[in-house]
Parts: structure tokens; C-alpha cells; sequence
């Protein structure tokens, strides 16, 4: 067995304790957190592959490698997206029921517009 | 040479893993940064060893990177720890 | 191989305590932890430019939007109150989670020998860009409709996190306003800091062209940089309906899109690059995209609007 | 010529190594959280700059040695902020956490 395969073993068991914890944890931020787990993992595995292609001089093949450069950008794009999210929602007090008067509070994740 | 650098990156690795195993169980908040911080300089010494060990130039590159944003992480967390209230006016 | 096999427990330990700490801000701390880890897992796998971009943007930046989102969604009280979830779904979870990792331990083990690789057809095309750097070949030339579209994506999550600020602070001021202290160790290290950050981001994007290095990671750095100064209270964060943070979003793209659509006139495709100008197109993409990206992702960790415009 | 500058370095390198373990000994053993942090500015100060001397009697050139010396710097930057922040933390009448 050589490092590529043992890479890829552990971003094997990345995976599925990042889903184990998408899961389990009830709070939101946790399952962000979970997530980006799976998310590592997912890359790391992009990275074996990579590393299997070397050829042609390059220590690994550049394709997957560019891919996870662009995956790392857009998961972090993601999650700013979901935190601010959550953040925004945990800042609403009770939002059991609508807003009194049109005062331009809008409750989140309302009905259709 | 390279060997022995390579061992000297994992000897490093491991006494920082063995701090950070014991540190990460405390309840205190700043004790987990201070594991934090160490596990980033130990990740530095590490990196830099690697490069030399493994001829990978650019793994300086990264340590510089891991450096730049060690403090930065860090000025993050009181930041975060010991927020200002929002003056909404 | 030894040092590969301890690594690798490590990665795992560290995400396994994300997964377990009782604590959010443990699992964060943790998670900040996986990141560096990961980091120099690239290092060990050949990829300097992915190890680059893992400890600026999967360990740097998302440590401190986690770490700031943590303790703002503590302070204001949980709002899940979730029920622990019960010991037959726990059962079935890891039931499923062991057959998802065994797939895919038993897919790494199938993988195909001799490997498929695209690294040939790179090298042979490498000298037609005028880059030195594959990777970043791969980014700005081959799939360089990759890159536009990942460029409008961190826009849209931009819009997206504007758009959930309250109406009575649209376009307002992002954040919150930090006091700066003449004599503190913030004010200290942001005036030493930045300048040096500034360097070490223009080192890492120029030397993408030829080696591990690029926008992203250049970008990265400085976009921690600028949110340095605003911690440190040194300087506040731009309101979002600024003329000139809008026009500093945009240029990016814009740039890009009009070198792609210039691409029909001069070589007969979308982003096609004629080979004798291919190195300074790129770089005149390269330059107004860097600080656009820089800008989206500072104004990301910023957050939506939280001041109102007139103070 | 190059023996006696390889001994050199393992001997700056191992030295480097022992100060991350007297870091982490001191971090597991110390009773309070301002001693643990002095032990933890040895691993930092100490035990990375050791490791950046062994390191650089091995480089040629003045660029390569620039950024290893650059990144000893920062390292340093960044234990003396955290040092003072933790510090500031831990102590009464700081922040507390």
C-alpha cells in the first residue's frame, strides 16, 4: 500500500463520520461544520487521484487538483452564505408567528412573495 | 538527511498531537486557542522541515501563508470573544 | 510512510473530535485544527498550490467566519433546542455511515492501474500559455470557464448574504464597528502586519504564473489583511452601496467576460487566448480579478449590513 | 566542509525538537494557564527558530533564506499576539472565557 492509497482510505472514513455528524447534532452550525467535514474528505479524495495521474514530470495530475482549488473557493463561498444564514435566523426573536404590521419586517424563510 | 528530517517532522507533529489530545479536553476557551497556536507552529517547523526534506520549495510558501494567518486567527477569536456591541444609530 | 500513517490518524482524530466535542466552540477550534492538518496531508500528496489555498481559505478564513458566526449564535440564545436524537437512530446512522466509507475504501482500492491522467496532454500544451505553472494553466486556460463561473458564484453568495440584511439597513454598513486602541497589541500588529501581508500576497499571486501560487491564495491573504484593519478598528468597513466597492466587485468579471467574448474576434472561441498574447491576457484577467476575488471574500467574513447609512 | 554543516544542522534541528516537547511537557504539566503559556512561547520562540537555523545552513541563496527568516518573523508575530491576548484573557478583570 502505498501514501496515495492511505490518503484515500482516510478521506474514506472522513466522509462518513462528517455524515455520521450531518446526522446526529440537532444545532445547524454543527451540521455546517459536519458538512465541510464531508467536504474535506470529498477533495482529499480528489487529491489521490491526482496524486495516482503523476506523469509527465508533474508530481500529480493538475486537472483534479485545479478542481479542488475551485471546490475549496466555492465551499467557503457556500458556508459564508449558510452561517450568515443562521446567524440572521437565530437573531429573529420567536418566530412563531408574523409580524403585527407591515413595518417591513419580513418573516424568514416566509411563504411566497 | 532527508530522512532524518522527515523523522524530525513527525517527532514534532507527534509532541504537538500529544499536547493537543490533553489541551482540547480542558473547558477553558483560551487554553483551545493555546492548542490551536502551538498545533500552528508545530505545522509550521513541520512544513518547513518537509520542504527541505522532500524538495517541495513551496512548502515554505504554505508555512508563510500558515504564519500570516496564525495571528490573524487568533486576533479573530478575542475579536470574537469579547465583541463591542453593535452601535446601530 | 510512517509519517503518512501518523498524519493520517491525526486527521482523523481532529475530525473526529469536531464531530463528538460537546462544545460548538470546541468543534470549531477543532475544525480550524482539520484545516492546518489538511494542509500538509497536499504537501504530502504533491499539490503545493491546493496545500496553499487549504491553509489560507479552509483553515484561515473559514476558521474566523466560524468562529464568529459561534459565538454570535450563542450569545443570542440556541435557537434549535433540538432533542437529542434517539439511541435507534444513532444506530442506523453509523449503520449507514460504515457502509458509505466502506464504499468508498473499497472504490480507492478498485481504482484503475495504470492511472488516467490529463497531465500529458498538459505538458504538452503548457508552453502555448506561457505559464510555467500546470495548475495554474488549468485555471486560466483550459477551464478558464471554471474559473469565470467560480468568480460569479463568490459574487452571488456576496448578493445572497446582503440580501438577508433587515430592510431598515439595506445597503447599510457590514459588521461592527471595532474601537481602535492607540496603545493596544491589535493596533500594534495590524500596522506591522498588513504591510507585510500585502508582500506576501503579491509574492504568492505573481509567483502562480511559474510556481504553487495563483489568485486565489494571493486573493486569500489580502482579503485577511483588509479584515485585519477592520478588526483592529484601524478601518471601517465600507458601506455596500459605495460606487467604487460596487465597481471593485465587478471588475473582475467584467474583465474576464470581455477578454472571453474578445476571445471570438481574435481566436474563434468563448475565453480562446491567440498564443502569442497568451501570458499577458491572462495576466490582464489575472490582476482585476485578484482583488475583486480579495473584496468578495473580505466582504463575505464581513457578514450582511448591521449599521444604518446615516450615522 | 558540508559533514560539518549537516551535523550542525541535526544538531540545531534536534535541539528544535526538544523545545516542542518541553513546550508540550510544560503544556500538560504546569497547574495554571499562565504557566502553560510560558511553556507554550518556548515551543514558538525557541523551538521553531532552531529549526529555522538548522534549515538554513542547508539553503543556498538569499531569497530562500529571506522567506524561511521571514517566516520565523511572522511565527514569532503571531505567538507574542496570542500570548498577550490569552494573557489579557486569563487574567482578572479581563475578558473571561
Amino acid at each position: 500500500m502505498n501514501a496515495a492509497t492511505l490518503y484515500g482510505l482516510c478521506s474514506a472514513v472522513l466522509v462518513g463520520l462528517g455524515l455520521y455528524g450531518l446526522i446526529i447534532h440537532p444545532e445547524p452550525l454543527r451540521k455546517i461544520l459536519a458538512f465541510n467535514l464531508i467536504g474535506g474528505g470529498v477533495f482529499l479524495l480528489f487529491g489521490v487521484v491526482a496524486r495516482r495521474g503523476a506523469a509527465a514530470g508533474f508530481g500529480g495530475d493538475p486537472v483534479p487538483q485545479a478542481l479542488v482549488i475551485t471546490g475549496l473557493v466555492v465551499a467557503f463561498a457556500s458556508t459564508a452564505l449558510a452561517l450568515a444564514l443562521l446567524v440572521r435566523l437565530s437573531s429573529e426573536p420567536g418566530r412563531a408567528n408574523l409580524p403585527s404590521e407591515g413595518s417591513g419586517e419580513e418573516p424568514m424563510g416566509g411563504g411566497p412573495l | 538527511m532527508a530522512n532524518f528530517l522527515l523523522a524530525a517532522a513527525g517527532f514534532v507533529m507527534a509532541t504537538v498531537a500529544l499536547a493537543l489530545v490533553r489541551i482540547l479536553r480542558r473547558p477553558a476557551a483560551a487554553e483551545r486557542i493555546m492548542a490551536a497556536q502551538l498545533l500552528g507552529t508545530g505545522g509550521i517547523a513541520a512544513l518547513l522541515l518537509l520542504a527541505e526534506a522532500t524538495g517541495v520549495p513551496a512548502a515554505v510558501d504554505v508555512a508563510l501563508v500558515l504564519a500570516l494567518l496564525a495571528a490573524f486567527v487568533s486576533v479573530a477569536f478575542v475579536k470574537s470573544a469579547d465583541r463591542p456591541e453593535a452601535d446601530a444609530k | 510512510m510512517v509519517f503518512d500513517a501518523g498524519l493520517a490518524v491525526l486527521v482523523l482524530g481532529v475530525a473526529a473530535w469536531t464531530i463528538v466535542a460537546r462544545d460548538t466552540f470546541a468543534a470549531v477550534v477543532g475544525f480550524i485544527a482539520y484545516g492546518l492538518l489538511l494542509a500538509l496531508v497536499w504537501v504530502r500528496l504533491a499539490a503545493p498550490d491546493v496545500a496553499l489555498t487549504e491553509a489560507a481559505i479552509g483553515s484561515g478564513l473559514t476558521g474566523v467566519l466560524l468562529l464568529g458566526a459561534s459565538t454570535r449564535v450563542r450569545r443570542t440564545k440556541n435557537l434549535t433546542a433540538g432533542k437529542e436524537p434517539a439511541a435507534a437512530l444513532r444506530l442506523a446512522a453509523i449503520g449507514l455511515c460504515v457502509m458509505v466509507s466502506a464504499a468508498i475504501a473499497v472504490l480507492v482500492l478498485l481504482l484503475p492501474e495504470p492511472a488516467p491522467t490529463l497531465a500529458a496532454p498538459v505538458a504538452a500544451n503548457l508552453a502555448a500559455t506561457g505559464l510555467g505553472n500546470p495548475v495554474t494553466a488549468v485555471l486560466m486556460a483550459y477551464r478558464a470557464i471554471d474559473t469565470l463561473l467560480e468568480v460569479v458564484v463568490l459574487l452571488l453568495a456576496l448578493l445572497g448574504v446582503w440580501s438577508l440584511a433587515p430592510d431598515r439597513l439595506w445597503g447599510g454598513v457590514p459588521g461592527l464597528h471595532y474601537r481602535a486602541d492607540p496603545d493596544g497589541i491589535l493596533t500594534f500588529d495590524a500596522q506591522l502586519l498588513v504591510p507585510i501581508g500585502i508582500l506576501v500576497g503579491i509574492h504568492i499571486f505573481w509567483v502562480g504564473s511559474v510556481a504553487p501560487g495563483g489568485e486565489f491564495q494571493g486573493a486569500t491573504i489580502l482579503a485577511a489583511m483588509w479584515i485585519l484593519t477592520t478588526l483592529s478598528g484601524l478601518v471601517d468597513t465600507p458601506s455596500v452601496s459605495r460606487r467604487w466597492l460596487r465597481l471593485l466587485l465587478i471588475a473582475g468579471p467584467a474583465v474576464f467576460v470581455a477578454i472571453g467574448l474578445a476571445g471570438f474576434a481574435m481566436a474563434g472561441a468563448f475565453l480562446a487566448y491567440p498564443i502569442e498574447h497568451a501570458k499577458l491576457l491572462i495576466l490582464i484577467i489575472e490582476v482585476p480579478v485578484t482583488l475583486s476575488i480579495a473584496a468578495m471574500l473580505a466582504l463575505l467574513v464581513a457578514g450582511p449590513p448591521e449599521r444604518s447609512l446615516h450615522r | 566542509m558540508s559533514l560539518v554543516r549537516d551535523a550542525l544542522t541535526i544538531l540545531a534541528v534536534c535541539a528544535g525538537a526538544f523545545f516542542f516537547l518541553a513546550g508540550t511537557v510544560g503544556l500538560l504539566r504546569f497547574p495554571d494557564a499562565l504557566s502553560r503559556l510560558h511553556a507554550l512561547t518556548k515551543a514558538d520562540n525557541l523551538g521553531l527558530g532552531l529549526i529555522v537555523l538548522g534549515l538554513l545552513l542547508q539553503t543556498e541563496g538569499a531569497f530562500p533564506a529571506l522567506r524561511l527568516i521571514s517566516v520565523w518573523l511572522l511565527g514569532l508575530l503571531a505567538g507574542a499576539t496570542v500570548t498577550q491576548l490569552i494573557a489579557r484573557a486569563v487574567h482578572p478583570g479581563g475578558l473571561h472565557d
